[in-house]
């Protein structure tokens, strides 16, 4: 097992090629191919646990080879307790969304599981990834699936969404490739050491212009993905657009790459930088809290209701980690894993009443806590989850977040936590939209309960709500060792002063 | 005097690649001529042609021929076979296409091979002569290629609007040659090497030279703002011949530019060249990718697009190195296998040529026809620079290469303007699998010939993309050759 | 026992998870059983601890059990411990016994409900979250417990979920407890920051030895009070509670009444390390606290509900509570706290055994007479009515007389002190006003209802009444648990409670003592002046409404039309609050949607736009004329010749 | 000398002024005429060079066999009576004035750049002889594969001039 | 002897004016015909730098030129023939089927 994690890696892209040789009129063949795959791949991604050494800080489970040695670019991968919790929940959504899409999804089906295999690929390749190119790579990679997911089989305005969607993170990505290649040059400027490896470019020496230049290049690319305000309005459009499994995809694990992509890379990376505008990124993710959190209160449309939500909960994530401490990083990963878990249910049970009335509008449904008793309980708890109830998983990321905003700076976690408050205001709302209320469509009456492919998609969600909630520590504990050597690297880098002028100083 | 001609010792076998070609050509205009029924057997012949040409390359010798006027150097290797496999591809999409089109004879396939000659001549002169003179044979090839469809209006109108342009910017190039030849004596570009060490920057005869005969190149290259035929020919030309077209003459063109640009590399940056190129490159990459925007006949589509991914290739060119010598050669060779590949794709709608193949005519091909829909939106994917695609290792490359030699600025623009070309690319993959396709969708029809041809494309790509480290050190030492010799 | 007390909260939670998994097809008798069993058991189980701490530790230092570390990331984060102290005893047995008998109540009261595991599963799950919130160890902890109460009153407010009115009333407690929460929130935020754990103990220790600035202490005394006032329904986040009556009627006793609300008090008293050493924050509970009592009590006068009477009369109880805590007397606010809890919950299932008899009817105008209809309830309502009047001898008598003498004596802010007195004893007028104005109306007289609503009246089954009578008893009789000395000194029976509690107000140097002496002349004062008052209140009551019913109402309502549609409509303050916040926030929030999106949205697809725009511009260059390209092709060598010689 | 002068500009003159008519003049056949005259007077400048190799092919080859093909087609498609129509005002008043300005600069350039050259008095030794041999040494390779054009060139006007297949009907585009 | 410059202008303005002849004409032939004017001026500027340089391999480049000349004359006017085959006309302008 000297390769688990490019097992896990690679698994799903292998099997989808596999799958791609089977005839498209074998649907179910596939279908039940795909969620094989995906278990498996889940299963395998359980064993790296009992290998991953707790309390080490370093990437465990590495696998380093040379990939464009002239370039000094490796396929470099590992796991440390940044991202490893990243890659579970990335593997336990495998599964789910193609179990949630089992039966709503009508046409090429074929072509829909292998994209969500390759998504998968994707995705876990862009938490694994050592070697900033590598990293590129797989965030880009994941462009192309989700695009084709929304935009054909997707809602009816899937187009436009598909391609906003594009665009934005591309154009974010972009430039933050120029902003690679300008730092790897750097580094080889002054080490003559051509690399790509993330652990190598920490020792970057940047010049404080530079060095913002190239903060910003990140920063936007991650700010899309996550989305901060104001680079949002990509993902109501998408998510609304997008079909059940793609939304799940897309805020649970997707939009992850962008919040992890700030820890990972801008923080150590920019470390004056970062701390520099670190206001101006607290603003945004506290205005992105407030904002999203009353947009999405008047949302007719509960996806889109539970897009904006996104919003206000990414904020929470992207302040924790400005808040460079212990306490609101390790928060704001719980926190990504916490979302994660409950949009991911969210989207999946807003799924479930969209494919058996075909609507989502909140005036058209109400009073479902009669016709589908345990669909509405289900909604319940996911939303409880996602309000930041104590003893369910969004609590714990919440607090920890808030308590090391505070730290930061209390007016920062005040008004945080006034999304809090909000946070129950737009979800209450939602449950009582649904499910509360007088039936006033009588197609509500006779709706069906939640089959056995959404419950078997949901049940692993909410298992592990409760179980964070419960039991959060094993989590805490792997993520510490390695949040506490990232948080020292900015602090150590940050420590020291900035060289006044640099060769190369400005960005010509 | 004895009329003993200038001969170095292998030289024979050194050209054996233009020797090749250039019998196959007349081979195949004799068997047209005396045995029209084989016209089955003429793609293949040439496509053994071609086979036994890069066979050939195995022999040459590297050094310098023909009194220093010919250059067989690693980096000529390397761009023969980027001809030979644009050629190669051409002619297997041709092969149906023709067929379809009911134009078949030997002369087409004679005139690309010749034409494949004509861009060695341009890649390996050095002297400015055979680089026209290669030139001029490509272009009469084009001229006559572009126009092959006697019936079809617009065929006749894209080999007009060509040769005029052709003629046209010819005028110039020969007008900035007799400058140079008056500047410094020579037409030869080590000498012209030689005078530019010694020249003064602030010459205006040398500038104005240079304008004119980057002008000249420019139209070749299709560079804003002489890039203007581009849209017109390829649309008019047929889809095969575009496919070529887009980007043979231009790895050719690009060739022979390298070579000059190197020779002037002395004085280029004091007598603000550099930046005239830089100009170019930034003007083709906006105009191109905006322009593409609003395009929806797909041939004209990618003829924009073209226009900018030379645009990004001139980048590299900024400021010689080796490095960006490599680059441009491997963006030449991933932008074969991408660009031809798309051509080829289109070539196999099933329309007349003087009908224009529209966005609408690919609607729904992803589910229809899934391997060529498949193997569109891979070339739109890779020509739009996403990982893991040849496109995207090829635009680092030009990327990086602009970063380290500290063009910033471009580099920005290069990627600003990235972003506006996802946008039509992603269109293409749009109509491939998210719009239904109209009442009587436009099939596609492809022989085993087209299929491989795809599957060639394909491969490539994704070895290049995902591989790139041979390609790279063997672009890297054709450079150093290259760079080496000043 | 002490090394096991998460049993105490595990046992109703399993009760929730069994109704709540197989309830609703395992039948009512199985919901039933369940539910009584897990509440039951907690009850005896909360008992046998009680028994087992008092052995342990007789001196009252907490017992705490640690289960595991819950959550610790950088210094944040507590263990999962529970601890048990006299306080917590206390509430302890409250919750159980009462949330026992209010099970068995329920029994009787739901049995036609179609959600009767539902109920119960919820029921049980209150209950273990109301355990938690009184037996954790630390305020992270009981936060959970907080929380946990707070979403179950929102379940069982929006019980009848079916009904609009219900489920938005559940869903602005959920809110409204949220506001609070941010309070608590923060309070918690601050004790890391500055004191650096939430630990009940350590965060004591801590500021009792000076370790944390006055400014950080009396901030987090008044966050934590902004949360106790979400929980406790105090002024300005007490809207909740009177809209809370929508749930059935048994949860409004146990939850709206006994139980949850008054955590709020619990907490204060929890914290009264820390308020001590903040006095100014003392006093903001205090007036607040007084203004809650007079200021619901205003209201309760006016209410026609039989339900919103209560409700307005536990906001203001619970005001009288905070008021005591303010005044530093937190023993006579645990005393009240009690007291309430009986007298209150009586009350509550009286109501709701008056309702179940009308057949659902709430409105008190469509009632009267009901005193031989219904014997037991009406005794029990009396009898309950009479203590939380505060007269003589029962038990809302003794606990109210020490709030009141409290408040009188404080050494806090003594001239406050007297202010606070005078505003309570308005308040404690009014409270028997209000009570026997409601008695009056529902038992008295002639029935006003529907000839077959009068035709449908019956007493309550047995379920119901005894837990009934339990409570009257108990409210009759609870107040010998704090005798004042002045009455109790005599005849040798001390005040229980204050002595039961003294160890959790460690005697800090530099602050205020936990407990402090009041002056019996005082004291003497306070119970002549508030029996005075609470027999005026009776007696106005009882005139007006005895014989004359509701023409008393109407003759207030001719002469000043003004206050009385101002009381009745609750000073128009939820409509204070919609128009002030509610309505303002869903303006801003729609025009963030709508313009800001918008704009944001239009800004850049204008970006898109110029780019297309100008790439469909561009495009006219391309004439298709062949001498225009050669032109612009001459022009580009024209134009670099010009420009780069 | 004066002789030199004379001829000089005698013949500059008639290049020019013909060249002049070649574009001004509306009728093709003229046009094609006055090159042949503008060519030939550019046969002068060539003796004058001491080039009369390249005098020759140049009267030769240009003025006689490729200006004859031109008026070969031009008769062939009898297009000697068309009359041109006017060209776009816009493009016609850029054509003049952007040539204009061109020449000028140029000239302004050259003229200012090359004052000092004077042709220098020692002869020329251009004739055929010593033209031919490098043609067959140095050049052999490029005289090898102007062969290759030329062939390429005879093919090419074969295939375009050749009689049109039967023709499939053409949609779209509009037919004159 | 004349100077060089005297030449080189003259090829300068006959250059021009096969340049103004390509802009201003509409007849594809007398736009081709420019093209020559223009090209000769180029062989008239290389050689006069031949003479000036003693140089013969301007005169071997003229020469090229002419073939060059010849080879594109020959497929410019098939070219032509073809184009008036399928407009009855040579004006360039009606070629323009293709645009935009």
């Amino acid at each position: 097992m000297d390769h688990l994690l490019s097992i896990v890696l690679w698994l799903p892209l292998a099997g989808a090629i596999v799958l791609a040789f089977l005839p498209r009129s074998a649907e179910t063949a596939i279908k039940s191919g795909g969620l094989i795959l995906a278990v498996v791949t889940f299963i395998a991604s359980l064993m790296i646990l009992p290998q991953f050494r707790v309390g080490v800080a370093a990437f465990q489970l590495v696998e380093h080879c040379q990939w464009i040695p002239s370039w000094g670019i490796s396929y470099f991968i590992g796991v440390d307790g940044i991202s490893l919790w990243l890659v579970l929940l990335t593997t336990l959504l495998g599964p789910v969304v193609l179990l949630s899409s089992w039966n709503s999804i009508h046409k090429y089906v074929k072509e829909y599981v292998l994209a969500m295999l390759l998504l998968e690929s994707a995705m876990v390749g862009s938490f694994m990834a050592m070697d900033l190119l590598l990293f590129y790579v797989f965030f880009e990679l994941m462009l192309i699936p989700m695009y084709l997911i929304i935009g054909v089989w997707g809602g009816p305005n899937r187009i436009y969404a598909a391609i906003k969607f594009f665009i934005f993170t591309v154009s974010g990505s972009l430039l933050m490739l120029l902003a690679i290649l300008y730092l790897v040059y750097l580094y080889y400027v002054q080490t003559g050491v051509l690399t790509f490896t993330i652990s190598d470019l920490y020792n970057v020496h940047l010049a404080m212009n530079v060095e913002v230049w190239l903060f910003f290049a990140f920063a936007l690319a991650f700010a899309i993905k996550v989305p901060l305000f104001p680079l949002h309005t990509w993902l109501p459009d998408a998510h609304v657009e997008a079909p059940t499994g793609g939304s799940i995809a897309l805020a649970a694990v997707m939009l992850k790459v962008g919040t992890y992509g700030f820890l990972r890379f801008v923080l150590p990376l920019f470390p004056h930088a970062s701390m520099h505008w670190s206001w101006l990124f607290a603003a945004l993710s506290l205005i992105g809290i407030i904002y999203g959190a009353l947009v999405a209160w008047v949302q007719p449309d509960m996806k889109k209701l539970v897009a904006y939500s996104s919003v206000s909960h990414l904020g929470f994530c992207i302040l924790g980690i400005f808040a460079m401490n212990a306490a609101g990083v390790q928060g704001s990963l719980m926190q990504m894993i916490n979302h994660g878990l409950s949009t991911g249910a969210l989207f999946l049970l807003v799924g479930v009443i969209y494919d058996r009335r075909h609507t989502r509008l909140l005036s058209d449904f109400g009073g479902l806590s009669r016709s589908v008793p345990i669909y509405s309980t289900l909604l319940v708890i996911a939303v409880l989850s996602s309000v930041g109830l104590p003893g369910l998983n969004g609590f714990i990321g919440e607090f920890l977040v808030l308590v090391g905003a505070f730290r930061w700076n209390p007016l920062y976690g005040v008004i945080a936590a006034i999304g809090v408050i909000l946070a129950a205001i737009y979800l209450l709302w939602l449950v009582q939209k649904v499910i509360f209320g007088p039936i006033t469509h009588e197609e509500n009456r006779t709706m069906k309960d939640i089959a056995w492919n959404e419950l078997l998609a949901v049940i692993p969600l909410i298992i592990m709500m409760v179980w964070i909630g419960v039991r959060p520590e094993p989590f805490l504990q792997r993520m510490e060792p390695s949040v506490q050597q990232l948080l020292s690297t900015v602090t150590d880098r940050a420590g020291a002063p900035p060289p006044v002028s640099d060769s190369r100083g400005g960005v010509r | 005097m004895t009329l003993t001609p200038l001969l170095e010792p292998n030289w024979l076998q050194s050209i054996l690649p233009e020797i090749i070609l250039s019998c196959a050509g007349m081979l195949l205009i004799l068997l047209d001529a005396f045995l029209p029924g084989a016209r089955r057997a003429f793609a293949p012949v040439a496509i053994m042609a071609i086979l036994i040409a890069g066979w050939s390359e195995s022999f040459v010798v590297a050094g310098m021929y023909f009194g220093r006027t010919y250059q067989i150097s690693p980096l000529t290797v390397l761009f023969d076979f980027i001809f030979l496999t644009a050629t190669l591809l051409a002619v297997m999409y041709s092969y149906e296409y023709l067929q379809r089109q009911n134009v078949d004879g030997g002369e087409f396939y004679a005139l690309i091979l010749w034409a494949a000659v004509g861009m060695m001549m341009m890649a390996k002169g050095m002297d400015l002569l055979i680089v026209v003179l290669g030139l001029e044979l490509l272009s009469i090839c084009i001229f006559v290629l572009v126009g092959f469809n006697g019936r079809v209006t617009i065929s006749n109108e894209a080999s007009l609007k060509y040769f005029l342009m052709g003629a046209f910017a010819t005028g110039f190039i020969l007008y900035g040659t007799a400058l140079f030849y008056g500047a410094s004596g020579s037409t030869q570009l080590e000498q012209l090497g030689n005078f530019f060490s010694r020249a003064q920057p602030s010459d205006p005869t040398l500038t104005i030279a240079f304008v004119l005969l980057i002008a000249g190149f420019g139209f070749k290259l299709a560079v804003v703002p002489f890039h203007s035929w581009a849209p017109d020919v390829y649309q008019g030309a047929p889809t095969p011949v575009a496919a070529w077209l887009s980007v043979a003459p231009k790895a050719a063109t690009l060739v022979a530019l390298i070579r000059i640009l190197n020779a002037m590399l002395p004085i280029s940056t004091a007598a603000r060249w550099t930046t005239i190129v830089a100009v170019l490159a930034v003007l083709s990459m906006v105009l191109g990718n905006f322009v593409a925007i609003a395009q929806r006949d797909l041939k004209r589509m990618l003829a924009y697009s073209g226009i900018a991914h030379v645009g990004y290739m001139m980048i590299a060119l900024i400021t010689l190195g080796p490095d960006s010598v490599a680059a441009v050669a491997v963006y030449a060779i991933t932008y074969v296998l991408m660009n031809v590949g798309a051509f080829g794709v289109v070539s196999l709608l099933d329309k007349n040529q003087n009908d224009s193949q529209t966005l609408d005519d690919i609607a729904g091909l992803g589910f229809r026809r899934p391997f060529h829909g498949l193997a569109l939106a891979i070339f739109m994917f890779s020509l739009s620079g996403l990982p893991p695609t040849a496109g995207f290792i090829s635009k680092l490359y030009i990327f990086r290469v602009a970063l380290s030699s500290g063009h910033t600025t471009v580099a920005i623009i290069a990627i600003l303007t990235s972003i506006v070309s996802v946008y039509y690319y992603l269109r293409v993959v749009y109509f491939l699998y998210m719009k239904d396709s109209e009442d009587v969708p436009v099939q596609t029809i492809a022989g085993p010939m087209a299929t491989g041809a795809l599957a060639i494309s394909i491969i490539g790509i994704f070895a290049i993309g995902i591989f790139p480290t041979p390609l790279f050190q063997v672009a890297l030492r054709a450079a150093n050759g290259l760079i080496g010799n000043h | 026992m002490l090394n096991s007390l998460g049993l105490i909260p595990l046992v109703p939670f399993i009760g929730f998870l069994l109704n709540g998994t197989i309830g609703q097809k395992a039948g009512k008798k199985f919901a039933s059983v369940v539910a009584l069993l897990a509440s039951f058991t907690a009850a005896l189980l909360a008992t046998v601890a009680a028994v087992a701490y008092h052995g342990a530790h007789p001196a009252g230092e907490p017992a705490v059990n640690v289960v595991y570390t819950w959550f610790m990331a950088g210094g944040v984060g507590t263990d999962i411990a529970f601890q048990i102290d006299p306080l917590s005893v206390i509430m302890v047995l409250v919750v159980t016994w009462v949330g026992f008998l209010i099970h068995l109540y329920s029994v009787g009261y739901m049995a036609h409900e179609e959600g009767y595991a539902r109920y119960f599963a919820y029921l049980n799950l209150f209950l273990a979250a109301m355990l938690i919130l009184v037996l954790g160890s630390s305020y992270l902890f009981i936060f959970v417990g907080w929380e946990g109460v707070g979403l179950c009153s929102y379940l069982l407010i929006g019980y009848y979920y079916d009904k609009d009115f219900a489920a938005n009333a559940g869903r602005k407690a959920f809110v409204v407890n949220r506001i609070g929460d941010f309070g608590f929130l923060i309070a918690m935020f601050l004790m890391f920051t500055h004191i650096g754990s939430v630990d009940f103990r350590q965060v004591a220790e801590t500021v009792a030895g000076g370790g944390v600035s006055h400014g950080i202490v009396a901030a987090i005394c008044l966050l934590l009070f902004l949360g106790a006032c979400g929980k406790s329904a105090q002024i300005p986040l007490y809207v909740w509670l009177p809209d809370a009556m929508a749930g059935p009627t048994p949860v409004s006793a146990l939850i709206h009444a006994a139980t949850m609300v008054t955590a709020g008090v619990y907490l204060v008293v929890r914290s009264n390390v820390l308020f001590r050493s903040a006095p100014e924050a003392m006093l903001v509970v205090a007036v607040i606290g007084a203004a809650t009592a007079l200021f619901s009590a205003t209201i309760a006068v006016a209410q026609n509900d039989i339900k919103k009477v209560l409700a307005y009369s536990t906001v203001s109880q619970l005001g009288f509570m905070f008021m005591a805590a303010g005044v530093g007397a937190f023993v006579a606010a645990i005393f009240h706290l009690v007291t309430h809890a009986f007298f209150k919950a009586c009350l509550f299932l009286g109501s709701g055994s008056v309702i179940h008899a009308m057949g659902g009817e709430q409105d008190i105008r469509q009632m009267g007479g009901l005193k031989t209809k219904i014997p037991i309830t009406y005794w029990t309502f009396a009898v309950a009515t009479y203590a939380i009047a505060g007269l003589p001898l029962a038990s809302g008598f003794f606990s109210k007389d020490e709030l009141l003498a409290s408040a009188m004596a404080t050494p806090y802010f003594p001239a406050m002190g007297k202010v606070i007195w005078a505003v309570g004893t308005v308040a404690a007028l009014l409270t028997a006003f209000y009570m026997y104005r409601l008695l009056y109306l529902v038992f008295f007289g002639k029935f006003r209802g529907t000839h077959e609503q009068e035709h449908h009246l019956h007493e309550s089954p047995a379920t119901m009444t005894v837990p009934l009578v339990i409570l009257a008893a108990l409210s009759a009789v609870g107040g010998l648990l704090g005798v004042p000395l002045i009455l109790g000194g005599a005849v040798g029976v001390p005040h229980l409670l204050e002595h039961w509690l003294e160890a959790i107000f460690p005697d800090v140097a530099g602050i205020h003592p936990g407990v402090f002496e009041i002056p019996a002349g005082n004291e003497v004062m306070v119970m002549v002046g508030s029996t005075l008052m609470a027999l005026i209140g009776w007696w106005v009551a009882r005139t007006l409404y005895r014989n004359r019913g509701l023409e008393s109402d109407e003759r207030f309502g001719s002469r000043a039309p003004g206050l009385m549609t101002t009381l009745a409509n609750k000073y128009y303050i939820d409509e204070y609050y919609d128009l002030l916040l509610v309505k303002p926030l869903t303006k801003l929030s729609v025009f963030f949607w709508r313009i800001v999106d918008a704009i944001i949205d239009g800004l850049l697809s204008l970006m898109g736009y110029v780019v297309a725009a100008a790439g469909d511009l561009m495009r006219f260059i391309q004439t298709g004329n062949v001498r225009n390209y050669a032109l612009m092709l001459f022009g580009g060598v024209l134009v670099f010749i010009w420009v780069f010689v | 000398m004066i002789l030199e002068y004379t001829v000089f500009f005698v013949f500059a003159a008639i290049a020019v002024i013909f060249g002049i008519v070649v574009i001004a003049h509306r009728n093709p056949v003229v046009s094609a005429l006055s090159l042949v005259a503008s060519l030939f007077s550019l046969a002068v400048m060539y003796i004058l060079l001491e080039a009369p190799f390249i005098a020759a092919l140049q009267v030769i080859v240009y003025a006689g066999a490729i200006m004859v093909l031109f008026l070969f087609v031009i008769m062939l498609l009898n297009l000697q009576k068309t009359i041109e129509p006017r060209t776009h005002p816009i493009q016609q008043f850029l054509g003049w004035t952007g040539s204009a300005a061109f020449a000028i600069t140029i000239t302004y350039y050259l003229a200012k750049g090359a004052v000092i050259l004077i042709l220098p008095s020692t002869p020329f030794e251009a004739s055929a002889r010593t033209i031919g041999i490098s043609l067959f040494q140095a050049y052999l390779f490029p005289f090898e594969m102007v062969s290759i054009l030329l062939l390429a060139a005879i093919v090419g006007a074969l295939v375009l001039s050749q009689k049109l297949r039967p023709q499939v009907p053409l949609e779209g585009a509009e037919q004159r | 002897m004349i100077p060089t410059s005297w030449f080189l202008v003259l090829g300068a303005i006959l250059f021009s004016i096969g340049v103004c002849g390509v802009l201003v004409r509409r007849n594809g032939i007398v736009m081709f015909m420019s093209i020559e004017l223009m090209v000769n001026a180029v062989n008239l500027t290389f050689i006069a730098y031949a003479r000036q340089l003693h140089s013969l391999h301007g005169l071997i480049f003229v020469f090229f030129i002419m073939a060059i000349a010849a080879a594109e004359a020959a497929v410019g006017l098939a070219i032509f023939i073809a184009l008036f085959r399928h407009r009855d006309t040579i004006d360039v302008d009606e070629a323009n089927l293709m645009h935009w």
